[in-house]
């Protein structure tokens, strides 16, 4: 996209925009979810358990019911009355809401006490009394896998194992036949460990039931309002919940990057408060409930091999993976995925032949498997590409951009049909790195590493070229829990001119409101400035299916464009009854409809929309609006290239990382400033889990990690100072030629990170290592090799 | 006694609470005077969402008790703009696209203003460390840098 | 968090002085600020509570002990214990040996192996400060003990000595495997105390 | 994230302080920064019945040099240290160290007397007080005495401050001509704890060391001082064969436990690195660069 079909005023495609969300902002007006108070609110704080596997023998809340102020102190028992003590997941799993006998991960919801305010409420957690006789505990899924090992999930009649699925794509036979034949393998097991979202905002929410009219509104931190409307609408429907009295607000997000999208226990016990007391209740995780209880992303040890011919060019890949799930299979995916769209596993390269395969583990730790800023499973597919990507140019002693250069998918292939069974929209994988190249000055720094190495110093660059797929998703295979992952826009336009135009999906961050308008300014040419828009209320937003996995521009954007554009077909024949001409003689520019050859005989759209209510042609319905549900016609795939420049201290094994440059392709632009913003986020949550963040568990099922203390959210100190850039390869099924972008670089950094430092350290024979990449990692290898200082 | 009186000067107004010894400062000003800009994002003085000024200096309103506030001045977000203009740092974070989710942002504008009362033109490795007591999740960092950067052009 | 502890420390005592002071509630309590039992389940578990303090930090735990073995002759002990903090917050569980050896010189060294799993808020905080606490609890413990032991026979206050205790006085005359376990005071007291500082954290 | 309920109490007069801490003994802590305890009240690990606030007692935040000593008053903050100009020209070990605690905005709050105070081992300004020789001035009831700094910790979160004392002072001793130190830390982000930290005071003469000080941060149950290594650059060359030497010595007094930061051997290691850069910026600013 080069310059904006319109004016700075209209605001429309390729304008930086400032953001309209953000005066409220900046001057402490936004209004989270904790913001929200109501008369007669009551508070809730939740009893968690410290044991990683337990049954639980006794709860006493004799002790917290004396304290003044808690009013209640709600147990599995009692909502066992009401047979709301389990709920499903996502992935049509179930997951206790409060345990009547086993207590199954460290942290999991005990009881919740109720309370006038938050500090007796906390007061009543501390009076519970809870007498526990502790279990087994597996917190290693391959030891989970061994036969003989006990099961976990008794509460599932027939359950033997700890298994939760298989699921299995590509050839198999002609993956191993390629394999046979193939001139170099390389192979290596490669762990991404759990890591968390940690929006800066927790979850909660504020569930207020009135009991005259039996409606419940719950203020909610959650990216699908309407998904999750639904599912309590199935979940407490046998209770008297229906979906018409459920109204879900989902108010200013204090970001959610995936983290936002499950039900957590703790909604579904504050709604069931509320329903049993008549009160609203607020529940406010804290900072350690988030990180130890909510749902975790990643967790895959994954056995990857990827094979090359004589020429260097790879031939096939194979890929078998052991995921995590903790408790219970608690992911946010398409329900025909049960791993997500891991099988964009082979990447930017043309590789004919591969076979990948998954399976699902139950272990006693916290339920999930949802992503962090990313689409489903992506950045574990493109960090295994990706790294073995750069182990086999190194064993082919091949330059890994020579390499890459060599395999990509070439520009003229497109729409690429992968071994894995996706088609590719657009891509031009070479632009991308060569310009990356060019920005940073890869060959210079080739030979300034060379310089550094005979004079015993470690300097590494990575390169990362990654393909992203996003913006689920086509109806035929896209559901959650059977509802098509479309998604909504509705358009009105007002007499004067102005718009307001409603979503079914949630910003967290990302801007909605200031793209969105944008999107309706491109098509209609009403300035940006007079569109309003709205999302998060399931009474006035229309269905759609919420904002993760970068779907918002893919598909609700689309929503946006579509409905806009109906708009402008009624707006076309109100014009052409105002200028008494045939539809056909009209043309369209942003903002106005004019005759062929006669531009001076013009509607605006604004004058077109007050004709719309005062003055529309006979036999046609007033009013100027549009609702469309947009059903994506296939997934877009962003794609890019980085580089990474790192030093790394012999005496510390600290690694710093000196430059990084992003390139990033994510078609058609609408808002300069918020892409290059998310670049700038993506790259930082990238790095976090290359270098710092991990939650890991030790052999009792305790978290490690389960604070800010040790859960390493990078400051702005720890954080590189990201250099930016993109090409543009317009996708060519969406309405605007765009692409998702919000995630990109979480999925494309941290392969870049961790190839730049086993390059640094690859002419002392080092082929991988295993992500965070901490100082006293980086330190053995030193001390191992004899380099150390 | 575990109550007490509290006269503190919140913006600019002198306000009274009565309040129990342990509550937490960022609690007062949220719930007792309902200024629901300084937010909550951890429990271990990590994040930096609840940074306000006391007597003109930044610190973390949840690790400062309410009653060590006593006839003290505080500043929260909503007392930067004055007389319906915005301060400049407000100004930066917008102009500069410094902000996404928001819920840092009135913590990064508290340590940005302190920062800018004490130093005119810093650097990019000054406000670096500056804000390495509040935590971002959205923007990287790069774009709140230029954030301080503009505020500090338009304060010169 | 599962850990391995070990420790030995030598008192200037025979061992038959330092068994029968180890062994002696009223004796070994003092030295153990903030541990007490507070009930007998049955002749070979026991329940009690102990508070750690450490700085600013304390922390409130429900111990219950039980007897493995408890040999007066050999001077061993195996015992297994679990501990609960009183605010729901983690456990620990812990099997234990322990012996007294003589030593030449009238000297006895007291050794403690014991094997502790943590679970809880404690452990999920990376300090590794377990060990350092244990100890300095068990160098406060011993140098309480030694004052006790080494100092000379006729010194002894005797409102601790054995004799002079009340559960000692009026207890009847009985063999030797009953005599054990009514006075397994240290034992359980060391394991409360062992689990207790297992299970601490501190910022 | 809430703490138990406790009484408040904001005397007004050091005396008035110690009446109060004499007063409720075990049952009431210092309050002053309250950025180390304030975290532990939330966290319940710490409930102690009393807080007893010195922050409005006047007249305790002073930096001043007198008599050939630089004195630190109770209430000087992290950041005051930072930012005062007899600190940065004369005195930069302790800059360096103010400059890497916590994170800017805890350090206008925390106080260096409480980040000696609190005893933790993990805490920054222990290793370069006791690199430095300083002093603290305990206050009680009867009046002061004076401690020297490796007489002041007595173990883990434990130091000689009685219940009903308060420290009032740090003094340090004016660095001699051809002196310098030096405090660097390894920490995994900023807001960490040290992984390990080492600070390092020289005394040169003739490029030769009359005195060195070491001390160590996080690198056991309490603050080291790496006396071998200090013993061992006495007379010596201050070279790099020496600062390697003085390095392994040091490593070698560290008694660190494994934690998410490191195992015992990555920490003694670093102690050992540490140490040696340590030195290295020392000697450096010792011979005026």
């Amino acid at each position: 996209m080069s310059t904006p079909r319109t004016s700075p005023e209209i605001g429309g495609m390729g304008h930086s925009m400032k953001r309209k969300e953000d005066p409220r902002f900046i001057r402490g007006q936004g209004n989270f979810v904790d913001d929200v108070v109501l008369p007669g609110m009551l508070y809730m704080d939740i009893v968690r358990s410290p044991f990683a596997h337990a049954r639980i023998k006794k709860i006493d809340t004799a002790a917290a019911l004396k304290v003044p102020g808690v009013l209640a102190v709600i147990t599995g028992e009692t909502l066992a009355q009401y047979k709301l003590h389990w709920m499903p997941t996502l992935m049509s799993d179930t997951q206790m809401v409060l345990p009547v006998e086993k207590v199954m991960y460290q942290a999991q919801e005990v009881a919740a006490v109720i309370a006038t305010d938050r500090y007796t409420a906390a007061d009543g957690v501390a009076a519970v009394e809870v007498d526990y006789d502790p279990l087994p505990v597996i917190v290693d899924p391959f030891k989970a896998l061994e036969p003989g090992a006990i099961v976990l999930r008794t509460d599932k009649p027939g359950k033997k194992d700890n298994h939760i699925f298989h699921w299995e794509v590509g050839d198999r036979a002609g993956t191993d036949k390629a394999f046979k034949d193939a001139a170099a393998v390389v192979k290596q097991r490669i762990y991404i460990p759990r890591i968390h979202v940690a929006s800066i905002e927790t979850c909660g929410c504020v569930a207020s039931f009135n009991k005259t009219d039996g409606k419940l509104t719950v203020w909610m931190t959650t990216q699908a309002p309407h998904a999750i409307r639904t599912v309590f609408a199935l979940v407490a429907g046998h209770v008297g919940l229906s979906e018409e009295k459920i109204r879900i607000i989902s108010p200013d997000i204090g970001g959610g990057f995936g983290g936002k999208v499950p039900v957590y226990p703790g909604y579904v016990i504050a709604v069931a408060a509320s329903v049993v007391t008549g009160k609203p209740i607020k529940w406010i995780e804290d900072r350690m409930e988030n990180l130890q209880a909510d749902s975790f992303a990643r967790d895959y040890h994954m056995d990857a091999e990827l094979a090359a011919d004589k020429d260097g060019k790879m031939t096939a890949l194979r890929i078998k993976t052991i995921a995590d799930h903790g408790y219970a299979d608690a992911a946010a995916n398409p329900s025909k995925f049960p791993a997500g769209l891991f099988s964009i596993v082979t990447g930017s390269y043309d590789i004919k032949t591969a076979f990948a395969e998954v399976d699902g583990v139950y272990t006693n730790k916290a339920p999930g498997g949802i992503a962090y800023r990313c689409s489903f499973r992506v950045t574990e597919a493109a960090h295994a590409i990706e790294r073995m990507t750069d182990m086999l140019a190194q064993q082919l002693k091949i330059d890994p951009a020579d390499f890459r250069l060599k395999n990509f998918i070439p520009p003229d292939k497109f729409p690429y049909k992968s071994a894995l069974g996706w088609e590719y929209d657009s891509g031009n994988y070479a632009g991308a790195l060569k310009k990356a190249m060019e920005t940073i000055g890869y060959a210079a720094l080739r030979k300034e590493q060379a310089e550094k190495r005979a004079r015993g110093e470690l300097m590494g660059i990575g390169i990362s070229s990654f393909t992203e797929i996003v913006g689920a998703g086509p109806s035929k295979h896209f559901d959650i829990l059977g509802i098509k992952m479309f998604d909504s826009c509705e358009l009105r336009v007002h007499p004067t001119g102005k718009a307001i135009a409603r979503f079914g999906t949630k910003s967290q961050g990302q801007g909605h409101e200031t793209t969105y308008a944008q999107i309706i300014a491109e098509e209609l040419g009403i300035p940006a400035a007079h569109v309003q828009v709205e999302e998060g209320d399931t009474d006035t937003a229309p269905y759609g299916l919420g904002t993760y996995a970068s779907r918002s521009t893919p598909v609700a954007g689309a929503a946006g464009a579509m409905a806009a554009r109906k708009v402008r077909d009624k707006a076309r024949k109100i014009a052409a009854h105002l200028l008494e001409v045939s539809e056909e003689d009209l043309v369209w520019e942003p903002g106005k409809f004019s005759v062929k050859g006669a531009p001076q005989k013009a509607k605006t759209i604004q004058e077109i929309a007050l004709a719309a209510y005062t003055n529309h042609p006979p036999g046609m319905e007033a009013g100027l609006e549009a609702v469309n549900y947009y059903d994506p016609p296939n997934l877009t795939f962003p794609f890019g290239s980085y580089i990474c420049v790192v030093d790394v201290d012999r005496g510390t094994g600290e690694v710093k990382i000196r430059r990084f440059v992003a390139i990033d392709d994510c078609g058609n632009i609408i808002n300069p400033m918020i892409v290059q913003g998310q670049v700038h986020g993506g790259l930082t949550m990238g790095m976090a889990p290359a270098l710092l963040e991990e939650i890991s568990y030790d052999e009792s099922g305790n978290i490690q990690g389960g604070s800010f203390m040790d859960y390493l959210v990078p400051t702005a100190v720890e954080t590189p100072k990201w250099e930016t850039g993109h090409t543009v390869t317009p996708s060519p099924h969406h309405p605007l030629g765009a692409k998702g972008v919000g995630e990109s670089a979480t999925v494309g950094a941290p392969p870049a990170i961790a190839n730049a430092v086993v390059d640094a350290l690859a002419h002392l024979g080092v082929r991988h290592i295993d992500i965070p990449i901490t100082p006293e990692k980086v330190w053995r290898i030193l001390k191992d090799k004899g380099v150390a200082e | 006694m575990a109550r007490h009186t509290v006269h503190v000067t919140v913006n600019g107004a002198a306000l009274v609470a009565e309040v129990e010894s342990r509550l937490l400062l960022v609690h007062l000003l949220r719930e007792s005077f309902r200024l629901t800009g300084t937010h909550i994002g951890c429990d271990t003085t990590h994040c930096g969402a609840c940074t306000v000024l006391l007597d003109g200096v930044p610190v973390k309103s949840c690790t400062v008790l309410a009653v060590q506030t006593d006839g003290r001045n505080v500043t929260t977000v909503e007392g930067l703009e004055k007389d319906g203009k915005l301060h400049p740092i407000q100004e930066g974070f917008m102009q500069e696209h410094g902000l996404q989710c928001g819920f840092c942002t009135p913590g990064m504008l508290m340590t940005g203003y302190a920062l800018l009362e004490r130093t005119k033109s810093p650097g990019e490795d000054e406000i670096r460390h500056a804000i390495s007591g509040n935590l971002c999740r959205c923007t990287g960092y790069v774009n709140i840098v230029k954030a301080v950067q503009h505020a500090a052009a338009k304060l010169r | 968090m599962a850990l391995r502890f070990e420790h030995a420390f030598v008192v200037k005592a025979p061992a038959d002085r330092v068994w029968a002071y180890l062994t002696d509630p009223f004796r070994v309590a003092p030295a153990l600020p903030g541990a007490a039992i507070t009930e007998k389940l049955d002749d070979r578990t026991y329940a009690g509570t102990i508070t750690v303090k450490v700085g600013p930090v304390s922390a409130r735990y429900k111990v219950t002990a039980r007897f493995e073995t408890l040999d007066p002759v050999a001077h061993t002990a195996e015992m297994v214990a679990s501990a609960q903090d009183t605010s729901g917050r983690g456990g620990a569980d812990m099997k234990m040996t322990s012996r007294i050896t003589e030593r030449p010189g009238g000297e006895s060294e007291v050794s403690v192996a014991s094997e502790v799993n943590v679970t809880g808020i404690m452990a999920q905080f990376g300090r590794g400060l377990m060990q350092d606490v244990s100890d300095q609890m068990l160098q406060r413990f011993t140098e309480a003990m030694r004052a006790e032991l080494e100092k000379p026979v006729a010194a002894e206050s005797p409102a601790l000595s054995p004799a002079a205790s009340p559960a000692a006085s009026n207890a009847p005359p009985i063999e030797v495997s009953s005599f054990v376990l009514r006075r397994p005071a240290f034992w359980i007291v060391a394991a409360m105390f062992v689990l207790a500082i297992y299970w601490f954290w501190i910022r | 994230m809430i703490p138990a309920s406790f009484d408040y109490h904001a005397p007004k007069t050091l005396p008035e302080a110690l009446a109060l801490l004499g007063q409720l003994g075990d049952e009431a802590k210092v309050l002053s920064g309250g950025q180390s305890l304030l975290p532990l009240l939330k966290l319940r690990f710490a409930q102690p019945a009393h807080l007893v606030d010195i922050g409005r007692i006047p007249g305790l935040d002073y930096i001043k040099e007198e008599g050939g000593v630089l004195k630190i008053g109770a209430l000087v903050r992290e950041a005051a240290l930072e930012a005062s100009e007899v600190v940065r020209s004369r005195y930069p070990i302790l800059a360096d160290t103010a400059a890497v605690i916590a994170d800017p905005i805890v350090r206008n709050l925390a106080t260096v007397c409480g980040n000696l105070a609190h005893g933790d081992p993990a805490n920054d300004h222990p290793a370069t007080m006791l690199a430095l020789g300083a002093e603290v001035v305990v206050t009680g009831a009867k009046g002061t005495r004076t401690i020297p700094i490796t007489q002041f910790f007595t173990g883990l979160f434990t130091t000689a401050l009685q219940p009903a004392e308060v420290l009032t002072e740090i003094r340090i001793p004016a660095p001699p001509p051809g002196s310098g130190g030096a405090y660097v830390k390894l920490e995994r982000k900023v807001g960490d704890f040290a992984t390990v930290g080492a600070a390092a005071f020289l005394v040169l003469k003739g490029g030769v060391v009359e005195r060195a000080g070491i001390g160590l941060t996080n690198a056991g149950p309490m603050p080291i001082k790496a006396t071998a290594a200090e013993a061992y650059l006495a007379g010596k060359k201050a070279d790099e064969a020496a600062f390697a030497e003085a390095g392994r010595l040091a490593g070698a007094a560290a008694k660190p436990g494994a934690d998410r930061r490191g195992s015992v051997e990555y920490k003694k290691e670093m102690a050992r690195v540490l140490t040696v850069r340590a030195l290295r910026k020392a000697a450096q600013r010792a011979g005026g660069k």
